[in-house]
């Protein structure tokens, strides 16, 4: 590794590492701050997501309250949660009762398989397409794919995951209808996303593909005397290649919104269903540890984005 | 004899406009052929149509034929093999024609070895050769956005003749070079028929014909204008198009008058005085002295990279130099120091309209628009051409209207950046004419900046030269 | 080999395109549509789209029910036309709450540079990282019931995209020798955003916004599906799809009739935006 | 106590084909509860469900009890103390020993966390030498039921960590836990050493899956091989694929509105009675529910076979009779369609929540007809917290929800805590009637089954007239089940998978 090298993969390192710090402040203050202006009785609401609806009631609340005590200030309840975090302590779950570490150290791994999953997925879907699409700009393959695109944009998650349940799984009966017992239970869930993530990603590298296939340098390539596919390999690809890749940076954002419904779906114990499961108990540990653990996670893979980026254009301007 | 190529009553068509040809021509081994004329004459055609790299809605007519092979009937995939085997490529602007995340050694080295067949081991050793011999050594690292123009062009030329093919096609290969890498550049070229090989060079440069000799095709809107050896042509034209062409070469301007007694006459406009200057840290001069009087032409000269520019924009007050004054005369506001751009288009809001763009400047500084009408008739240039956005007019009306455009605020100085380097020669040559009749007439400071001294000597009333 | 169109002669070669191509004008035809649609709303087929026939309901095609009925016997194309009204009026509020401030913080962030730029950048980096969903489903619960507080909620997510492509171009654009000429020659900010930022920014931030419009409708339909916006009888086309989905098997026609909407009104944004280039 | 269901017992087709080379030994379950907790207060009802923990008390099928943990339970003559004996020879999965001591702890914790124990009159839970005495404050003889309850199965002492905190799923049932992945799965494996008969699978799965859809498509696919709690509309596609079965049975849970009588609009019975009349119940069990027999004509459905009573009239739809009884109550249409009444409109908030997918559209038929007698309903999806809070704080008008009437096998405990003074959480709100007050009261300390079943009649007679909580729809309990599995029994009190019972047949 030449120091040069070196230096720009420290730069990244560091300018993730301050953002990671401010996210994992600003998530626990936003979340925390949100959580109390959120109206209602959050006892009653922890009493809720702990007892189900045929046991809950307000004596439970009471009890919630009086054990959680969440009759303390809350800029207490927030120092604590700060403090704690100081030490990599996330709490206890006000719901579960169980520590949030816990909770998130299986669901994290779940989830991380499922977006790493989706990226493949969209990858493995919009490279072909979206190449085939670009190399023959308004042919046929490319006006299918820009109508396969809006199709997919449009349709809901949800939606699409049944209806590939149905052709895959009950149908087809190659893949597993829901669960996590095998990697053979991945892929219907990791192509739900992936179809989704790839709607878009595909005309990104079609546009990227045009515009290396315009290119002066692709002519020359032609002509000092590569071939098609050579001078696809060995130039265009690459260089297409680079804003798709920045652009997974910005899809990370959305691929935790469809993990959620994803993760929903297809029975998933992933981190995202639990999120929406803490908002609505109101387990304001658990919301901080998966906000938290969601920011970090969204920098981490952005900052695999940066390193991947500058491993692809050597010209180091990438920020 | 067997001609290494030969090209038969070929032309272009668009559907069924002609739009070049036909020409013909015959060379051998160690023959070279120089198509001159100007920008749209259809010159890179020829080269498209031998290449078949026409776009789609264009095609060709005519006999190619090369080592004996009817190219012309050959199917395209067939014709693709021959490019850099049998037939080689010098882009123009070669910096745009590298993998700009390829290093250097590389773009080079894979030519040999895909393309020449060889060993990665010997394509290696060759490449090495190749950086060595054309003074590329210390760059095999580096990356096409470092390298220097003249160093771009010697790497895309080593990539192109990697292939060892018998025969060059060089498109524009001067374009955009200063005068010292435009030598080498063309000695480059020029060793090509002497080792054998065939050059087909298409410039619109006098200078290059004239030192690369062979025979010269003059092509007028697709027209074959006069053909014939490039000593005979240069000497004694037959056409007055090409005759036009010999004449804009700054070498064969008639020379401006000097206007020597400035200093007793003329106020003096803007003053700099022991200026330095920096970019990105790293010192490039200092100690720059200089008197500008109403009506001066000044020409700075100097090679690419010594920061001609940054000068400029330190007189222009775009920039805070690192040491010195600059100091504009008392009364002038300080728009009256203005500049024109080496690329027209760059200079100009890309989607509006120009006619916008010179209204929002008559508005602002309270110019009637029909004295921006008048110097635009001056500047030859037809109202209604502003009704076209930058990119819908050519380089050199662009760089009148960027004129006229300045002159509407009543400058002082103007500051000129190489304004013309990107022009075909008679339009450079009109450019300036009519930049020097303007600063005559509306009484203002030139500071021209160029790579060419002969420009410089012919039309500056003094040159300086920095080094 | 970069003269790639022959010069005639000066500059009469590039004759005059039309002004939008065909499938640009579809896409115009197809909003047309939509909006009229919308503005009309349930009245343009008389029916009220809340109205119920519990026993009648899953109802085919009809002349009395134009596209049937759904799973409470409501007369679907009301619902539609209904959920046109809220879906777009909404998504157009989300693209408005996003793209401005996105635009306008970017523009500065370009403008002047230095801290402000480096401050602003921060905090949308920071504002990224915090998942998008925690703020929809917070003030989605802050505000129960209210669309205002769910749209708001998704604008948030939404505008550093627009804040991101606008800082970025508007850098390149404002460092060009076009924006320095018109400095040196006295224009004012106004002009340089008039002329050389809006111009240049304008097609893409429309490329955005119609990929934001789709994205707000099919997150309203994503927090519908975790039970957020359900607000009996309202119909809006991604809540419709999350209460349509269990008949998803035995009157697939209905689901897909949101669905069919949604791409519809997508394809529109993308074929009027010309070129649908994500920038 | 509940009157006799017949056992649905799926017996399984022979498969004329040829038998599968290896018989399988593992089902898979899939049901909508998420576990996400050791702890038996909060996951109690799955971890009972599975078999994994027992009760000192058992229910068949049929709601009577048994002994299970306990051999047998005595009440004092003064009906003040209770004694369990506990069975002997009982290992936990880890191998320790069930003892008096371990029931006694678990049971006095369960008695600390909110749930059934809270609500009776307990004084103290005792071990004593292989029995454990329960104390009770006033003579309360559904105590055993109570025994029979989720919350209070019985985990091992190693089920808890140092702080006492519920950290692992050990129990003495017939099967025990291999894996746990919150909150989707449990693994579970056949206790080889359990008291009773050993289960006949050796292994089973568990998936929670959230979604109706998601269950169906389970189902249809083969993945799991039974499937509990399908939506209607799931179910009657699952009635034509070839490979299941499916079974809908009635339990002890209604759809129910709660309406606030103290609320000035419905502190007169004839308001609530309008409101009744309003409701759809035939088109809603037609077109939401989707069975013909689930639109309740009276609280509780024929399966509370003591509480139900075959002297009541069916509860009409009539909005003719409704506009009357609310004319009569001094409301007249306004302007806008909407009653009106002193300057005030009758425009009410209808709470309801999102968790059963039927409850917002049964909200939106409601507020669909109300509107036509002159009633603007504003329905509000969200926590179903909201309600009891709302219930605390007064701001209540009505809500809707499901009210599980079988939570344990004698649901006098869940009626006392709704109907009793001053009405409950998930019951009256603002409404006490001292006589059905004192009807409950002997209902839940009497012995004597006479004077019990007629003082049921009696209340159940005052819920009908005074319609404190209006009866809206009955539920079916819906299962899909693999053709070739066999020994399928389903609970309606939903305490049991029946996973011990289950076969694969060849």
């Amino acid at each position: 590794m030449t120091s040069a090298l070196m230096k720009t993969v420290f730069a990244a390192l560091a300018k993730r590492a301050l953002q990671a710090l401010i996210v994992a402040v600003v998530v626990g203050i936003v979340s925390f701050a949100m959580m109390q202006a959120l109206p209602g009785d959050a006892a009653y609401r922890i009493a809720a997501g702990r007892y189900g609806y045929d046991m809950m009631d307000a004596a439970a609340a009471d009890a919630v309250r009086l054990e959680l005590g969440l009759d303390q200030p809350a800029i207490l309840q927030l120092w604590i949660w700060l403090k704690a975090l100081a030490q990599f302590d996330l709490g206890t779950s006000l719901v579960y009762g169980t520590p949030v570490i816990d909770e998130i150290s299986t669901q994290l791994g779940y989830s991380l398989l499922l977006a790493g999953g989706a990226i493949v997925a969209s990858l493995l879907i919009a490279l072909p397409v979206g190449i085939a699409a670009g190399l023959n700009p308004n042919g046929i393959v490319d006006r299918v794919t820009f109508g396969l695109s809006v199709l997919f944009r449009a349709i809901p998650a949800f939606a699409l995951g049944i209806v590939l349940v149905l052709i895959f799984a009950v149908q087809l009966g190659l893949f597993p209808v829901a669960g996590f017992h095998g990697p053979e239970n991945l892929v219907l869930p990791s192509l739900t996303l992936g179809l989704g993530l790839a709607a878009v990603s595909n005309r990104v590298l079609r546009d990227s593909v045009v515009d290396a296939m315009r290119a002066d340098w692709r002519l020359f390539s032609r002509t000092k005397g590569l071939s098609a596919r050579l001078t696809l390999t060995r130039h265009v690809l690459r260089n297409a290649a680079l804003p798709v890749v920045a652009y997974i940076g910005v899809q990370l954002a959305y691929l935790i919104e469809g993990v959620v419904i994803v993760e929903t779906v297809f029975a998933w114990p992933g981190i995202g269903h639990a999120l929406v499961h803490a908002i609505f108990g109101r387990d304001i540990a658990m919301v901080q540890g998966t906000a938290l653990t969601l920011g970090l996670l969204y920098v981490a893979l952005n900052l695999c984005v940066d390193l991947a980026c500058r491993g692809i254009d050597p010209r180091g301007r990438l920020a | 004899m067997i001609y290494s190529i030969e090209v038969n009553a070929l032309s272009v068509y668009a559907g069924k406009t002609r739009l070049m040809g036909p020409i013909s021509f015959n060379l051998s081994n160690g023959g070279t052929l120089v198509i001159m004329g100007e920008t749209g004459a259809g010159k890179s055609l020829i080269a498209q149509a031998i290449l078949g790299t026409l776009p789609n809605t264009l095609h060709a007519k005519g006999q190619i034929t090369v080592n004996g092979r009817r190219v012309d009937q050959m199917r395209q995939s067939a014709r693709r093999r021959m490019w850099g085997t049998v037939i080689a490529t010098l882009p123009q602007e070669p910096w745009r024609a590298l993998d700009p995340l390829m290093r250097a050694f590389r773009q080079v080295s894979e030519a040999h070895h895909y393309v020449g067949g060889k060993k990665r081991s010997l394509a290696n050793a060759d490449t090495a050769k190749a950086f060595e011999t054309l003074g590329l050594t210390g760059a095999e690292k580096q990356l096409p956005n470092t390298l220097s123009g003249g160093m771009a062009q010697r790497v895309a030329f080593a990539a192109a003749t990697a292939g060892n093919a018998p025969i060059l096609l060089a498109d524009e290969p001067t374009k955009g070079l200063d005068a010292e890498r435009h030598t080498k550049v063309v000695e480059l070229l020029a060793k090509v028929p002497k080792e054998g090989g065939t050059l087909i060079a298409i410039t619109h440069d006098v200078s290059v014909t004239r030192r690369l000799a062979g025979e010269v095709i003059v092509l007028r809107d697709g027209a074959l204008v006069e053909q014939g050896k490039a000593i005979d042509v240069l000497a004694n034209p037959t056409s007055s198009y090409t005759q036009s062409l010999i004449d804009a070469d700054p070498k064969n301007w008639p020379q401006s008058e000097k206007q020597s007694d400035l200093a007793e006459k003329r106020d003096v406009v803007l003053t700099v005085e022991n200026l330095a200057v920096a970019r990105s840290g790293k010192r490039l001069f200092e100690g720059f002295d200089l008197t500008l009087r109403a009506g001066e032409r000044v020409a700075l000269v100097g090679p690419s990279g010594i920061g001609k520019t940054t000068l400029l924009d330190a007189m222009a007050g775009l920039i805070k130099p690192e040491a010195g004054t600059v100091t504009r005369a008392q009364s002038q506001s300080r728009h009256t120091v203005q500049k024109l751009y080496q690329d027209p288009p760059a200079a100009f809001p890309a989607r509006i309209a120009l006619k916008h763009v010179l209204k929002d400047v008559a508005r602002l500084h309270k110019t009637d628009w029909s004295s921006v009408l008048t110097t635009l008739e001056k500047l030859g240039i037809h109202p209604s051409l502003l009704d076209r956005k930058p990119d819908e007019v050519s380089g050199g009306e662009l760089q009148r209207i960027s004129i006229a455009r300045a002159l509407t605020v009543g400058p002082k100085v103007l500051l000129a950046d190489e304004p013309t380097s990107r022009l075909d020669p008679i339009t450079q040559r009109d450019t300036l004419n009519m930049l020097e009749t303007m600063a005559a007439a509306e009484n203002f400071a030139v500071v021209l900046v160029t790579h060419d001294r002969q420009i410089a000597n012919k039309w500056a009333d003094r040159t300086i030269i920095l080094t | 080999m970069t003269d790639q169109t022959p010069h005639l002669t000066h500059s009469e070669a590039r004759s005059a395109k039309p002004r939008f191509g065909f499938a640009q004008l579809t896409g115009f035809a197809l909003l047309a549509v939509l909006a009229i649609g919308a503005l009309g709303g349930p009245s343009l087929i008389g029916q009220d789209p809340a109205k119920q026939s519990l026993l009648s309901t899953f109802e085919s095609p009809s002349r009395s029910h134009l596209l049937g009925t759904d799973n409470l016997g409501r007369d679907m194309a009301a619902r539609l036309l209904s959920g046109a009204q809220l879906s777009l009026s909404l998504a157009l509020l989300s693209v408005i709450t996003a793209g401005l401030p996105g635009t306008l913080l970017g523009v500065i962030a370009a403008w002047r540079g230095g801290w402000t730029d480096r401050l602003i950048g921060a905090f949308s980096d920071a504002v990224l990282a915090l998942p998008g969903l925690l703020l929809v489903l917070m003030l989605a619960a802050i505000s129960p019931g209210s669309w205002w507080a769910l749209y708001a909620g998704i604008s948030l997510t939404l505008w550093v995209e627009y804040f991101r492509y606008t800082r970025q171009r508007a850098r390149v654009v404002l460092s060009e020798p076009a924006v320095e000429a018109s400095r040196l020659l006295g224009l004012s900010p106004w002009v340089l955003l008039r002329r050389h930022l809006i111009p240049e920014i304008g097609p893409g931030l429309l490329t955005l916004a119609a990929f934001g419009a789709a994205t707000a409708v099919t997150s309203v339909a994503a927090l519908g599906f975790v039970s957020v916006g359900l607000r009996p009888p309202t119909a809006e086309w991604g809540v419709m799809m999350t209460e349509l989905l269990p008949y998803w098997r035995e009157a697939p026609f209905l689901i897909l009739q949101p669905v069919l909407c949604l791409i519809v009104t997508v394809l529109a944004l993308h074929l009027s935006v010309g070129g649908a280039r994500r920038p | 106590m509940l009157k006799p269901f017949a056992a649905v017992c799926l017996a399984a087709t022979f498969a004329t084909t040829a038998a599968m080379a290896e018989p399988k030994t593992s089902v898979t379950v899939a049901a909508p509860w998420e576990i996400a907790s050791y702890d038996p207060t909060v996951a109690g009802f799955v971890i009972q469900a599975l078999q994994v923990m027992e009760n000192l008390v058992d229910a068949d099928e049929t709601g009577a009890l048994r002994p299970a943990l306990a051999t047998k339970w005595d009440m004092s003559d003064d009906g003040l103390t209770w004694t369990f004996t506990l069975r002997d020879g009982v290992t936990f999965h880890d191998g320790s020993a069930f003892n008096a001591q371990a029931a006694a702890s678990a049971l006095n914790r369960a008695w600390k966390q909110p749930g059934v124990l809270q609500k009776a009159p307990i004084t103290a839970i005792k071990a004593d030498a292989g029995k454990i005495i329960i104390t009770v404050s006033e003579s309360f003889t559904a105590l055993p039921s109570l025994m029979a309850h989720a919350t209070t199965i019985i985990p091992a002492p190693s089920a808890f960590d140092a702080e006492g905190t519920p950290s692992a799923l050990i129990g003495t049932g017939p099967f025990s836990v291999s894996a746990f992945t919150p909150p989707q799965s449990i693994s579970l494996a056949r206790n080889e050493a359990y008291w009773g008969e050993n289960a006949t699978l050796e292994t089973a799965t568990y998936l929670a899956a959230g979604r109706a859809e998601t269950r169906a498509l389970l189902a249809e696919s083969g993945d799991a091989d039974v499937v509990f709690t399908l939506d209607p509309s799931g179910f009657s596609h699952l009635q034509h694929v070839d490979s299941i079965e499916t079974a809908a049975v009635a339990i002890p849970r209604v759809v129910v509105l709660k309406v606030n009588a103290g609320h000035a609009f419905f502190d007169d019975a004839r308001a609530r009675k309008a409101l009744s009349l309003a409701i759809p119940r035939e088109g809603i069990a037609k077109a939401i529910t989707r069975f013909p027999d689930s639109a309740a004509t009276q609280l509780f459905p024929p399966v509370l076979h003591d509480w139900h009573s075959q002297d009541l009239a069916p509860l009409k739809t009539v909005l003719e009779q409704a506009k009357a009884l609310l004319a009569d109550l001094g409301w007249a249409m306004g302007e806008d369609g909407i009653l009106m009444r002193d300057g005030e409109r009758f425009s009410i908030q209808l709470r309801t929540f999102p968790d059963r997918p039927e409850l917002p559209l049964i909200a939106a038929a409601l507020q669909d007809t109300w509107r036509e007698l002159g009633i603007e309903v504003d329905v509000s999806v969200s926590n179903y917290s909201e309600i009891p809070a709302g219930h605390k704080d007064g701001s209540l008008h009505v809500a809707l929800f499901a009210r599980n009437y079988g939570l344990t096998p004698d649901p006098i405990g869940t009626i006392l805590q709704d109907f009793g003074p001053n009405g409950g959480d998930w019951g009256a709100m603002g409404w006490t009637n001292d006589e059905a007050a004192k009807a409950l009261q002997v209902i839940a300390s009497t012995a004597d089954p006479d004077l019990r079943q007629e003082s049921i009649a009696k209340v159940a007679g005052i819920l009908y007239q005074d319609l404190p909580v209006i009866p809206v729809a009955w539920y079916q309990h819906t299962v899909s089940i693999n053709k070739d599995l066999g020994g399928v029994i389903i609970d309606p009190l939903q305490r049991s998978y029946g996973l011990s019972t289950m076969f694969w047949n060849e």
